[in-house]
């Protein structure tokens, strides 16, 4: 089975290090895989965007037209995708009420792992005019799943573990990975965090718990 | 009698051909004569594939062998010391030389030309070249050479050459030759067209038919 | 020299420019000169980490023009030496690059091609395969694989130390941002263990004993006079390269060995569309093939035009505006095929987008 | 050349290679002298076997064969970078650049720059002469204010063009601790030779970038004679061009 999936967040959201997780395990699983990470101009503070394939076969051209999941994690990143969402893609945006938590150099939860501090830099440095428009989701997808992922990471959670949030969320829908194999890569990356502070593993396995709670598997 | 004579000029003027029509014909005098090529300038037409040619009509050449620049890159403007003593040989001597932005001062790199009697400087001027066009321009030109003890009229235009244009060029040149207070020694006239012209031109200089070489000499 | 960096046999996932320095390291090579530029610059940012580690050394230098004359000088001193760059830097390399292929001095450098020309577009694209086939003021004579893929990138960036230190011309490999910046899996390995023996390198200065009492002094140059000598020493390296050509050309067929419709010719990482498009086109009633070479200089032309002679067409797929597709009409020469082309400048090409331009096309 | 001929040369230094010589250099040139310097300096250190000797292009890659040396000519500007992949390679080799002002201080400058920042362990020797000999004598970034060239045919304007580079005071300038600059000229051949031992040695010694600028001639371009060649050298040339040690290891920085 083959699924392509696409990844938007602003800078400092987390994006890159879900589609790392999600990628990694999927090769642990045995899969192939292709991540693309988007680069350029928008590290600098644009929209993140992540591409991912995982196949049983090997996979073709590491660029493709059209996703089966598109996840959007901002308005931009909304505007941005929607080129990549057609009658299959199952869209899923974080419609939540608050914005985004700002990242810092403090940054305690999972995004962390973005090493480079220019990906949490203020990302709003272009387009600021249509950054403020209204969100407009696209009209021809599959499915449209919106999910609070901010207001629950900061109400219920802690506003760093917004990306893991999101990841379970992935997880469930594509059913592409054992949740065992999720875990494993988390403990890869953030184990030495958690030793110091095991709270973390709970925050970020709970975060995980929440995500996959909030979708079905799409098919 | 020894003759010394250094042929000058602008690039392209046809001074190495005068120069070398000039040694033939001392030649057929019966005369010993060496061919010295002193252009250092521009050394892109040059004696040096003549070379072999000329010795063996009994010319003694002095001037860099294609063999001897192995590996000398653009070595156009290297001088050897046979150059720099090329005023001790027996016999008539003809000095093919680029002028360059110093002028008559590049005698001085010749042992003895400050000192030789019989050294005779011709500049060679075509006003099918634009440095040289006008008599304005040829008096100043002369002028800014310095040192110069007659002209000669090498006016043409290649294969294009007609009649007309090398005596246009004998006016123009006899004019400045006026104002300058110098002679003409001659107006060299190609092979082709010595049946249209007569013992002189029509100022009166003296014609001189010109066997061409250089053609062959691009290095 | 310390451990070996890759032993026995692994399966990893990594960057494309991970793999490039890898594979450096299991290749031997002794140092790497290079100047950063995206997207190439994580293939000495790996280097630069793990080269210490198992004795290798490396040069950051003023610019590509140095790294490149870095290169040679390491190469003429006896070393495997390397170098990355890519756009702008691989314009840079040309005056080295020309002076390696004269003297032939076997270089080796990866090309992770960006898209331009231009400053800031370090993407991807396939825009650099005129300059790096054909680029300086010479005759090409280079030799160039055009990878697909991280296993291509792994066994590839190997053999090119191999084929340029065996033939000595300079070799490159010639990958693209995707493969660069992407992570996939592959099987990284001691080439000893697969029976792949470095070629030895030799220097040529610093010979050991006294020039001109022990042994003749060596005296590398080039600069020549006359035309007739420059001719004798670049129809030498034209024989050379004729002779070292049949040795050195590859390249993969898929579907060739019947009649086809078309036959798709695509270089790099776009022949993975083109194999994927493969059962696309089955499924719509369409016999399609596909030619990828692999070398692009020298190019296996006798093979395309073998696969061609069966197709009633060609489709040229490539991310440049023509430049693979010069190299195919040259080598399709005098054949009596029409050539249809998708060509998408900068831009990755999908399998999809290839079964609609045949599907255009009928 | 004939043995006998050989036998006649004054004191060539050992490791010049007599095949090649008579050199090809104009009667007067400054490069003769230079390289015999150089030769000399060689000798005396006893490390013929050791050294790689780069030359640029311009009149210096006439001496492509000049020695009984590993040697190797490069593009224009390039030496340095080619002796520097060398050194990195393989440090028990004794790297020489040898180029002109063009070389060193126009089309390869970074290479220069950068190198006396690294402090990379090679010895670059820079030959002033002026102007672009091979070239038949175009304005070089050391040619002289009012300096008639075939590019400054009304002499070189320093407000179009600039003054000459001071290329040892600007190495001196970059370059840090363990690095040895001077400049010499060949009016003063014991001198000369005494800055390149040093240069030498200096690599030798692991110190730093070695740099020596040879004051030199070139009557062919110049149009001078004998007398004018050596007052060039020494008086026109000297008026800008100070001769002496601008960093020597070890030493106390003079501020």
């Amino acid at each position: 089975m083959a699924i392509r999936i696409v990844l938007a967040g602003e800078g400092g959201q987390g994006v890159q290090v879900i589609a790392n997780i999600l990628a990694e395990s999927a090769n642990a699983e045995g899969k192939e895989v292709i991540y693309i990470p988007n680069f350029g101009v928008e590290q600098r503070g644009g929209v993140s965007i992540a591409f991912v394939q995982i196949d049983d076969k090997r996979i073709g051209s590491p660029k493709f037209p059209k996703a089966d999941i598109v996840v959007a994690l901002s308005n931009r990143a909304v505007n941005r995708t929607r080129q990549y969402v057609d009658k299959r893609t199952t869209f899923i945006y974080d419609n939540s009420l608050v914005a985004a938590a700002e990242i810092d150099e403090h940054a305690m939860g999972i995004q962390a792992v973005e090493a480079d501090p220019r990906s949490q830099r203020p990302t709003e440095l272009v387009d600021e005019g249509k950054v403020k428009d209204q969100v407009q989701l696209p009209d021809n997808a599959a499915n449209i799943i919106g999910i609070p992922a901010n207001d629950i990471a900061k109400n219920e959670l802690h506003p760093r573990v917004f990306n893991i949030i999101i990841l379970g969320t992935l997880l469930k829908a594509t059913a592409v990975v054992p949740l065992d194999r999720i875990k494993e890569a988390i403990e890869e990356k953030l184990g030495g965090k958690f030793e110091k502070n095991p709270e973390l593993r709970d925050l970020n396995y709970k975060a995980l718990d929440k995500g996959m709670s909030l979708v079905e598997r799409v098919d | 009698m020894r003759v010394v004579e250094a042929f000058v000029g602008e690039y392209a003027s046809g001074k190495s051909e005068n120069a070398i029509n000039r040694s033939l014909e001392l030649l057929s005098q019966n005369q010993k004569v060496t061919l010295v090529d002193l252009d250092t300038v521009e050394p892109f037409y040059t004696l040096r594939p003549l070379k072999k040619a000329l010795q063996e009509m009994g010319l003694n050449v002095i001037a860099w062998s294609p063999e001897q620049t192995m590996g000398l890159g653009e070595a156009g403007s290297l001088l050897n010391p046979e150059m720099i003593w090329a005023l001790k040989n027996e016999g008539s001597i003809v000095l093919d030389i680029g002028y360059g932005v110093h002028g008559a001062k590049i005698f001085n790199l010749i042992e003895g030309a400050d000192t030789d009697p019989n050294l005779q400087v011709y500049a060679v001027v075509s006003i099918a070249r634009p440095m040289t066009a006008t008599k304005e321009d040829i008096v100043r030109y002369i002028k800014d050479l310095g040192n110069v003890d007659g002209l000669i009229n090498n006016t043409h235009l290649g294969s294009e050459t007609t009649p007309d244009v090398i005596e246009e060029g004998a006016w123009v040149i006899t004019e400045a030759a006026r104002e300058l207070g110098l002679p003409v020694m001659y107006t060299a006239v190609c092979q082709e067209l010595a049946d249209k012209f007569a013992n002189t031109d029509k100022m009166g200089n003296p014609i001189k038919i010109i066997r061409r070489f250089m053609p062959q000499a691009f290095w | 020299m310390s451990e070996k960096p890759v032993k026995g046999e692994r399966r990893v996932f990594m960057t494309g420019n991970e793999v490039c320095a890898w594979a450096a390291l299991a290749a031997e090579a002794d140092i790497m000169y290079g100047y950063p530029i995206t997207p190439q610059t994580d293939i000495m940012q790996y280097w630069t980490r793990l080269g210490p580690k198992f004795g290798r050394k490396f040069l950051q230098t003023e610019d590509e023009i140095s790294a490149g004359f870095t290169t040679v000088g390491g190469v003429i001193a006896g070393k495997r030496a390397f170098s990355a760059t890519t756009g702008p830097g691989n314009t840079l390399f040309q005056e080295p690059m020309s002076m390696a292929e004269m003297m032939r001095i076997p270089t080796v450098v990866i090309i992770p091609q960006r898209g331009g020309p231009s400053t800031a577009t370090v993407i991807y694209s396939q825009q650099e395969v005129t300059m790096t086939t054909f680029g300086g003021n010479g005759e090409g004579f280079r030799i160039v694989y055009s990878t697909a893929g991280h296993q291509d990138l792994y066994d590839y960036t190997i053999k090119a130390f191999n084929t340029a230190w065996k033939y000595r011309f300079p070799t490159f490999v010639l990958g693209d941002g995707y493969q660069a910046k992407m992570r996939e899996p592959l099987t990284i390995y001691d080439p000893a263990e697969r029976g792949i023996k470095m070629v030895e390198t030799e220097p040529l200065v610093g010979l050991p004993g006294t020039p001109g009492v022990d042994r003749p002094a060596q005296y590398l140059r080039n600069t020549y006079n006359t035309e007739e000598e420059l001719y004798d020493v670049v129809m030498d390296i034209a024989k050379d390269y004729e002779k070292a050509a049949p040795e050195i050309i590859e390249w993969q067929d898929f579907d060739t060995d019947t009649e086809m419709d078309v036959l798709i010719l695509a270089h790099g990482v776009v022949s993975r569309s083109a194999q994927g498009a493969l059962p696309l086109l089955k499924d719509e009633g369409i016999r399609a093939g596909h030619f990828r070479p692999i070398t692009l200089r020298p190019m296996p032309e006798e093979q395309m035009r073998r696969a061609a002679a069966k197709a009633k067409r060609i489709l040229v797929v490539e991310s440049a505006y023509g430049q693979f597709l010069k190299l195919v009409k040259q080598s399709l020469y005098g054949m009596d095929k029409p050539i249809d082309t998708l060509l998408r400048p900068g831009v990755g090409v999908t399998a999809e987008e290839i079964v609609d331009r045949i599907k255009e096309g009928r | 050349m004939t043995r006998e001929e050989i036998a006649l040369a004054p004191n060539m230094p050992k490791c010049w290679n007599p095949e090649t010589k008579p050199h090809k250099f104009c009667p007067g040139c400054g490069h003769g002298l230079a390289l015999k310097m150089l030769g000399e300096a060689i000798d005396e250190l006893g490390i013929q076997d050791k050294v790689v000797f780069g030359c640029d292009i311009g009149c210096s890659l006439l001496s492509w064969d000049f020695f009984n040396l590993d040697s190797v000519q490069t593009h224009h500007g390039r030496t340095t970078p080619v002796i520097t992949g060398i050194k990195r390679a393989r440090p028990e080799i004794i790297g020489i650049a040898y180029m002109g002002d063009g070389g060193g201080y126009a089309i390869g400058a970074q290479h220069l720059v950068n190198s006396a920042t690294r402090n990379e362990k090679v010895t670059a020797i820079l030959i002033n002469n002026t102007n672009y000999g091979m070239t038949g004598g175009q304005m070089a970034p050391t040619t002289l204010p009012g300096q008639k060239t075939e590019t400054t045919p009304y002499g070189r304007d320093p407000e179009e063009t600039g003054y000459p580079t001071l290329g040892p005071e600007m190495v001196a300038s970059i370059a840090r601790e363990g690095a040895y600059v001077a400049r010499g000229s060949i009016a003063n051949l014991r001198q000369l030779k005494k800055y390149l031992k040093k240069a030498i040695q200096n690599q030798i010694d692991g110190n730093g970038f070695s740099f020596v600028e040879v004051m030199s001639s070139c009557p062919t371009n110049w149009r001078t004679n004998a007398k004018e060649t050596w007052s060039f050298v020494e008086k026109d040339m000297a008026e800008y061009f100070h001769v002496g040690e601008f960093r020597v290891p070890g030493q106390k920085e003079e501020k």
